[in-house]
């Protein structure tokens, strides 16, 4: 029974995936890639990875999808969607041809898979303990492997960063003009709250179960950019600098607690002992927050007008 | 004093620290953390490299948790010499991009270089396949980044063509990971080198591995998106790129090949990579020698250059040890001479083409009557590309000649003298231009600030002297270390 | 079987049987207005009737709650974004079809 | 077949589509797109394929999936702005043909 | 003992550091140039004098620095490096000189002297280098830095003979460099002198060893002009006169016919050479040449052409007597090395005095030159003499040692060539003579420049009359001590007894 489940989501994946990619109108290829998302969602529980499970709906379906949805209304409303030019043959023989030595590869690899040398689940269920929180994945996230989350915390703040760069200073205020809607105002009321809570519950959460400051961030950057979406402006000029503070601040909290045990003659992203749990929570709600605003602006930032043409630069027109 | 007793940790937490300053500061004070930054960065640099000659290659794990679990980095003779290569360059650079840039752009541009700066100190140290793409891709986005900060047609276009490959480059990576991954259960470069078992899951994913690293150094048939992001980006940047971004990954592709031992397994892959460096050679050359555009030529003469370093693999033969030490160390040199070489010829070309104010080449008429410096950090720079003696470039070219003959690969050779030949060819004509008497008088030329002049000129001096004292890094290399075991 | 589990397997299957009525629905009917109708309503009876069915097989009482719980959320988010896209399609003049006209194939919301 | 095993074929058939994708189309949008099905099937291959060896779950390649996840979500946007500022400029969804090589 | 050793390096600084300097000289400070031009050019004399005393004395002055593993830049003033190194020391400062009232008021002055002292510095290395490698990073080093010369009026036709030049130079570089590596794939760092491990080399790998001779005589036969190489000289002589002057009697050509010593002598050592067969090809060439050179120079109407093709002919008897196995030849051959570069640097100072003050470059324009100026056209008559072969003046006595080392070796045919060259240097050089000397003058000079001085002025003038006397007392006092001759023979004697 379990297997035709499998089967079925696989056949459904598929499907999802290629209507996606082949479909003549834009429009449809990005609700597909949302439906793809949320599939996706389907197949990691199956995958007994409740947390990707999690993750995926919110961050890989909701904000990209959002995202994607975003620009291409706003390709819509301001240009003329030009017809695609229909790729040229060549270009489709050479995709053919890779994409289908990738596969056969791929397929080749994975049915002669060696018995793997080092268990490393077994390493981290014995270290467990120390690490200061019951949960694996946040134990491997935030604390053995915990560099890796420091450097994709800064991708994320270079992401906005460039996105800030390329926004032009004197930008006017935001043109897309909220939905004036009364009865989405009431319900945000509703939701608002819930939403908050929920966010708060997942970071809590993550110590011992599913959950953590990247899915708790996510749902708190959906919750903004509902309110974004329904006109109450959370406008950033005003407050330019608390604004990029909330930004940078989880990735500077993270680095902060890491050099203070470095300077404490421990190695770098050692947790003292014993407070390794409750720093985790503190690195986990500065990064929540972080995130939340992150996600946000990267919404936000898209919206501006983009910086005027570069005036001649200074060494060619 | 325990804080100072390893500076490795202090070589990443200098620039992330930077990057979330200067982003927060107000504009004004960010060059003046910038510089604090970049002096403090230099101590740490040269006092590491001190460490590892003393007492050998360091392992530091994170989080005090050992390799398979934690991430552990590692510090041997040839991650030195890269830290220190980079923090050269880089802070030569900034140092080129205070004058060069305007005010309210200078303030965007420091927070990106330092996010740079981090991703390369991290991708040189690392010592875990995941790791390395985490810091791949904040490179990529920092790179991207800095490519479409000049924020015009061509720039912007230059970033999306970029970014398109580079993701593409950075997941083939990843899915080679996630294979090695499948197949040996750990991340870690020690231990994967370990329990190296040679199955077909182990050679599907090497081979994804190489072919995602080839295409982000723009090796030959994938380079279509170097010229234009490095032709079109602001001077520093494009330094910064074709100097040091571009040889991350190669530095990447150099480890996996030695230390997982790819070179005595794949023989016809090493062979591949010769001829594809020997396409870039003579592609990038022939390309070169056809540009109007100046920048356009550099960028181009980094197409070919990186074939000069391809061709270090096919000479790691399993059978002959000194030819392959030979071919490390020319390679590494090289990479080396090219890092300096390149960085002082864009700047140089950058000088030019403010003095002219068009960036073509014929504008560039009578430019040695009346800007020699600027004209001679050109010259010097291109005598080392072209690897005419006393440069750098020649050294190198001299260790891949002994190499490919004590190796009896002759063909290497003949790639060689044609490529050198080609390089003579596209940058004496650039030369030649200079030289060409228009007959107008006085002097209409502007004059680059002199702190740009210098900058340039020094990258190119130090390309000159790496020919005299191409002892130092060749020791430094040399060093005992996980990479230098794995040599035949 | 015993008699609850019938009950079960009633509730499960019509809820499944509503979420069909409410897709054929969207497929045949003419224009945006009428296929709104025809989801919110429906599926949000067969999402009701499929979580009385799960709650009997829920052993404890926060399960059931959270049951529950979805309902009431899915059930405010399809009334609200129902209302948005009749509002947003009656701000873009959306033509009411006649029954018998087909709608072009291309889907309402371009 | 395991769950795994079913999942790592779906993930691969996810990066041979998302390869297709890449290459074949030349409108921004669709291009990432594919990217994003293509990051998506490594990280079940990741996973799957991890899991599969280990006949358990392994939390170090979930961990892994979920920096993936943010990353890609990061590029994306990064790719999002930089292609709504290319529209600006030249109302166009396809880069030029690159007429140098 | 020390200090000595620090005096190559001094020699090559000299110049060095005075093009430096000079590039960094603004334009307008031409007082200040030409005194540091001046001043360098004495002091590299002096010590090369200095230097002189030491190696005669038998120790040799070295100072080596380890470059790459197993492999060292060396400098080594030996006898044989004395011999070119005083030859370019001698030479340059009359050139500097020469070219400081040449260029009076030209543009680009110090971007010309810059690369001229910067030329000059890498002949001192190509002759003080102490193993092939150190040559060849200076033999490369000669090509950047003649380049700008060449092209340094900045026309058409300059840049078009600039690019001829590269093609051929850094074509030949690539050449000698893929020969070095192979010398030194086979055998390591041999420095010059230790032909006995080349022996050995050539026991082992006698095909391989013959490819690299080859090769390196390919390389360095581009510079000397050898005939399929030939083909940059002639182009070249767009350059001003002081450069033209400086790459045919001094720097360019000679480093090519110096390396071809060094790599016969030094590194595969005379004996060698001859039992392996190595040495006749390279006397077949250089006859050809010789005679080619000459036939060419005689078809040509303008003089520094005419010229040129002297010198391609003349540098080949310097190959000659190299390839003649014994010790006169030998002798014949160095000795020819400094005569000819004092003889054609004569000529082309008078050229270059005749197209400056009358604007002359045709040799039908030199009719009745002589009542003009008598003094440039009286050096000139001395250097075509000498080139000619005529007993007072020096060339004489190379073309007689070349003839009996010819006979010592047993080639009597090489004997026939020297004849017939030397009628063919007569054939082309006296109706110049008699067009300047007897011929009455035709209208009025092309682009006469009015000088206080009767003949040109002095700065132009000097030069040519003090190298023309040099040549003279060359040739006469032959025999003594200080003479050319004597030096030649002493190399002979102490490092190439066959």
């Amino acid at each position: 029974m379990n297997e035709m489940i499998d089967w079925l989501l696989l056949l459904g994946l598929g499907a999802v995936a290629i209507t996606s990619l082949m479909s003549q109108s834009i429009f449809r290829a990005v609700v597909f890639f949302i439906l793809l998302g949320l599939l996706l969602s389907l197949v990691w529980i199956r995958l007994d990875a409740p947390d990707i499970a999690l993750a995926e709906a919110v961050i890989g379906a909701g904000i990209t999808g959002i995202l994607l949805l975003d620009t291409l209304g706003q390709l819509k409303k301001t240009g003329k969607l030009t017809t695609e030019p229909s790729p040229s043959r060549a270009r489709l023989g050479l995709a053919l041809l890779a994409s289908l030595t990738l596969v056969g590869l791929l397929i080749w690899a994975v049915l002669h898979q060696p018995q793997p040398a080092i268990a490393l689940h077994q390493q981290v269920a014995d270290a467990l303990p120390e690490s200061g929180v019951d949960h694996p994945i946040t134990a491997v996230l935030l604390n053995f492997r915990s560099y890796d989350t420091l450097l994709e915390i800064g991708v994320l703040v270079l992401a906005v960063l460039v996105g800030l760069t390329l926004q032009s200073k004197d930008a006017p205020p935001d043109s897309l003009p909220g939905l004036p809607n009364p009865l989405l105002h009431a319900c945000l009321t509703l939701l608002i709250p819930a939403m908050l809570l929920t966010a708060a519950y997942l970071l809590w959460a993550g110590a011992d179960r599913p959950g953590g400051a990247f899915q708790a961030g996510a749902m708190l950057a959906a919750a903004f950019i509902l309110l974004h979406l329904s006109g109450t402006r959370l406008s950033p000029r005003r407050s330019e600098f608390l604004m990029k503070a909330g930004l940078v601040m989880g990735f500077g909290v993270f680095l902060a607690v890491a050099v203070s045990t470095l300077i404490g003659g421990r190695p770098f992203l050692t947790y003292p002992d014993g407070s390794a749990g409750m720093l985790i929570l503190l690195i986990e709600l500065a990064l929540t927050l972080s995130i939340g605003l992150i996600l946000l602006s990267l919404f936000t930032v898209a919206h501006t007008p983009a910086q005027l043409p570069g005036k001649r630069r200074q060494d060619e027109q | 004093m325990s804080l100072m007793q390893s500076p490795m940790p202090w070589l990443l937490v200098i620039p992330l620290a930077g990057a979330t300053l200067t982003m927060l500061l107000p504009d004004r004070w960010r060059s003046a953390a910038s510089a604090l930054g970049i002096l403090s960065q230099l101590v740490a640099a040269l006092l590491l490299s001190y460490q590892v000659i003393q007492s050998g290659p360091q392992i530091y794990a994170m989080g005090n948790w050992q390799a398979p679990l934690g991430i552990a980095l590692r510090a041997d003779g040839l991650a030195m010499l890269f830290i220190l290569m980079s923090a050269l360059v880089s802070s030569l650079c900034a140092l080129y991009a205070q004058s060069y840039l305007k005010a309210e752009k200078r303030a965007n541009f420091w927070p990106l270089f330092w996010f740079l700066w981090a991703s390369l100190n991290g991708i040189w140290l690392a010592a875990d396949t995941f790791n390395l793409y985490v810091g791949l891709e904040l490179l990529t986005l920092a790179a991207v980044g800095l490519v479409a900060f000049a924020a015009d047609e061509r720039s912007l276009e230059a970033s999306i063509r970029y970014l398109y490959a580079a993701l593409l480059g950075s997941m083939g990576y990843l899915l080679g990971v996630a294979l090695l991954y499948g197949a040996h259960g750990t991340l870690a470069l020690d231990s994967l080198a370990e329990h190296w078992h040679w199955g077909p899951t182990s050679q599907v994913a090497v081979t994804l591995i190489v072919g995602g690293l080839l295409l982000k150094t723009a090796v030959f048939p994938l380079h279509t998106w170097l010229p234009p992001a490095h032709g079109g980006a602001l001077t520093p940047v494009s330094a910064l790129l074709s100097a040091l971004v571009i040889k991350a990954s190669f530095y990447m592709l150099l480890r996996f090949w030695i230390e997982l031992d790819i070179y005595r397994h794949l023989p016809s892959l090493s062979q591949l990579l010769g001829i594809l460096g020997a396409g870039a050679i003579f592609w990038g050359g022939w390309m070169a020698l056809r540009q109007q555009h100046l920048k356009w030529v550099v960028a181009y003469s980094t197409v070919a250059q990186i074939g000069y370093m391809l061709l270090m693999f096919p000479l790691l033969t399993a059978g002959q040890s000194d030819a392959s030490q030979l071919a490390y160390q020319g390679g590494i040199l090289m990479l080396l001479a090219h890092a300096l070489a390149k960085a002082g010829m864009f700047l140089a070309a950058g000088n030019l083409m403010i003095c002219t104010g068009k960036p073509d080449l014929q504008a560039l008429a009578g430019m040695s009557r009346y800007r020699p410096l600027t004209i001679f950090a050109f010259g010097l720079a291109g005598v080392s590309l072209m690897g005419l003696p006393p440069s750098g470039g020649f050294s190198a070219k001299w260790l891949l000649l002994q190499s490919s003959l004590l190796s009896g690969q002759w063909w290497w050779v003949v790639v060689l003298v044609l490529g050198s030949l080609l390089s003579a060819a596209y940058i004496f004509r650039v030369f030649a231009y200079t030289y060409r008497e228009t007959g107008e008088e006085g002097d209409r030329f502007a004059r680059p600030a002199l702190s740009m002049e210098l900058t340039a000129l020094t990258l190119s001096v130090a390309s000159i002297l790496l020919g005299f004292a191409a002892m130092l890094p060749l020791q430094l290399i040399s060093l005992p270390g996980p990479l230098m075991e794995a040599l035949p | 079987m015993s008699l609850l589990e019938w009950l079960q397997g009633g509730l499960l299957i019509s809820g499944a049987l509503m979420f069909l009525v409410g897709s054929i629905g969207l497929v045949r009917f003419p224009d945006t207005f009428t296929r709104i109708h025809a989801l919110t309503k429906a599926d949000n009876l067969g999402l009701g009737l499929i979580v009385l069915g799960l709650i009997p097989a829920s052993f404890s009482l926060s399960i059931t709650l959270k049951l529950l719980l979805i309902w009431l959320l899915v059930m405010l988010a399809s009334a609200l974004s129902g209302h948005l896209v009749a509002w947003e399609a009656r701000a873009q003049q959306v033509p009411l079809r006649q029954p018998g006209e087909t709608e072009n194939p291309e889907g309402t919301h371009e | 077949m395991s769950s795994d095993l079913i999942f790592t074929f779906g993930g691969i058939g996810l990066c041979g589509l998302g390869l297709f994708g890449f290459i074949y189309h030349r409108h921004l949008l669709r291009r990432l797109i594919a990217f994003n099905l293509f990051g998506n099937g490594t990280f079940l291959i990741l996973v799957g394929f991890a899991q599969q060896g280990q006949g358990n779950s392994d939390p170090v390649p979930q961990a892994l999936v979920l920096t993936g996840i943010v990353v890609a979500v990061a590029a994306t946007a990064l790719a999002l702005v930089l292609i709504r500022r290319w529209f600006q400029l030249k109302q166009a969804t396809e880069l030029p043909e690159d007429s140098q090589s | 003992m020390n200090w000595t050793n620090s005096l190559p390096l001094a020699v090559l600084m000299t110049s060095f550091l005075a093009a430096m300097i000079i590039f960094m000289l603004p334009e307008s400070r031409h007082r200040l140039r030409s005194s540091i031009n001046i001043a360098a050019a004495c002091l590299k004399l002096v010590l090369i004098i200095l230097l002189l005393q030491v190696v005669l004395r038998q120790d040799y002055p070295e100072v080596s620095l380890e470059v790459l593993p197993g492999l060292s830049l060396i400098l080594r003033a030996d006898a044989l490096a004395m011999l070119f190194a005083g030859l370019s020391s001698v030479l340059w400062l009359f050139t500097t000189l020469y070219a400081i009232g040449y260029l009076e008021n030209s543009p680009n002055r110090s971007r010309f002297f810059g690369y001229f002292s910067l030329c000059v510095a890498s002949t001192m290395g190509i002759s003080l280098a102490g193993n092939l490698f150190t040559f060849l990073i200076f033999y490369e080093l000669l090509t950047l830095s003649t380049y700008p010369l060449v092209v340094h009026r900045g026309t058409e036709a300059s840049l078009r003979a600039g690019r001829t030049y590269l093609i051929y130079t850094l074509g030949g570089g690539v050449v000698l460099l893929v020969g070095v590596a192979a010398l030194y794939a086979l055998g390591g760092d041999i420095p010059f002198g230790n032909t006995e491990q080349t022996a050995a080399l050539v026991g082992t790998w006698p095909g391989w060893m013959a490819l690299i001779f080859a090769l390196l005589i390919a390389g360095l036969g581009v510079k000397a002009a050898i005939f399929p190489f030939h083909g940059w000289l002639p182009t070249a002589m767009v350059a001003p006169a002081p450069v033209s002057a400086l790459l045919h009697a001094v720097a360019v050509v000679k480093a090519g016919a110096f390396g071809i010593v060094r790599v016969v002598y030094d590194i595969y050592g005379i004996e060698l050479a001859w039992q392996q067969g190595l040495l006749w090809p390279l006397t077949l060439i250089a006859s050809f040449t010789i005679l080619y050179g000459s036939w060419r120079a005689l078809q040509q109407v303008d003089i520094k052409k005419r010229l040129a093709f002297s010198t391609v002919s003349q540098v080949s008897y310097i190959i000659l007597g190299i390839s003649l196995f014994g010790p006169l030849g030998t002798i014949g051959g160095l000795v020819h090395l400094l005569h000819q570069g004092l003889m054609k640097v004569t000529l082309f100072f008078c050229a270059g005095n005749y197209a400056e003050t009358l604007g002359i470059h045709k040799i039908h324009e030199l009719d009745g030159v002589g009542k003009r100026m008598p003094l440039t056209s009286a050096a000139f008559t001395l250097g075509a003499l000498g080139m000619i072969g005529l007993p007072p003046v020096a060339g004489f006595i190379s073309k007689w040692y070349l003839g009996t080392g010819a006979l010592e070796a047993g080639m009597d045919w090489v004997i026939l060539v020297l004849i017939s060259s030397s009628l063919l240097n007569a054939a082309y050089f006296l109706p110049v003579l008699q067009r300047i000397w007897f011929n009455p003058q035709q209208g009025d000079w092309p682009d006469e420049m009015i000088t206080r001085w009767r003949d040109t002025t002095p700065l132009l003038l000097i030069p040519a009359l003090v190298t023309a006397t040099l040549s003279l007392l060359a040739g006469l006092f032959a025999s003594s001590v200080l003479s050319p001759l004597s030096w030649a023979e002493l190399i002979t004697l102490r490092e190439y007894l066959p």
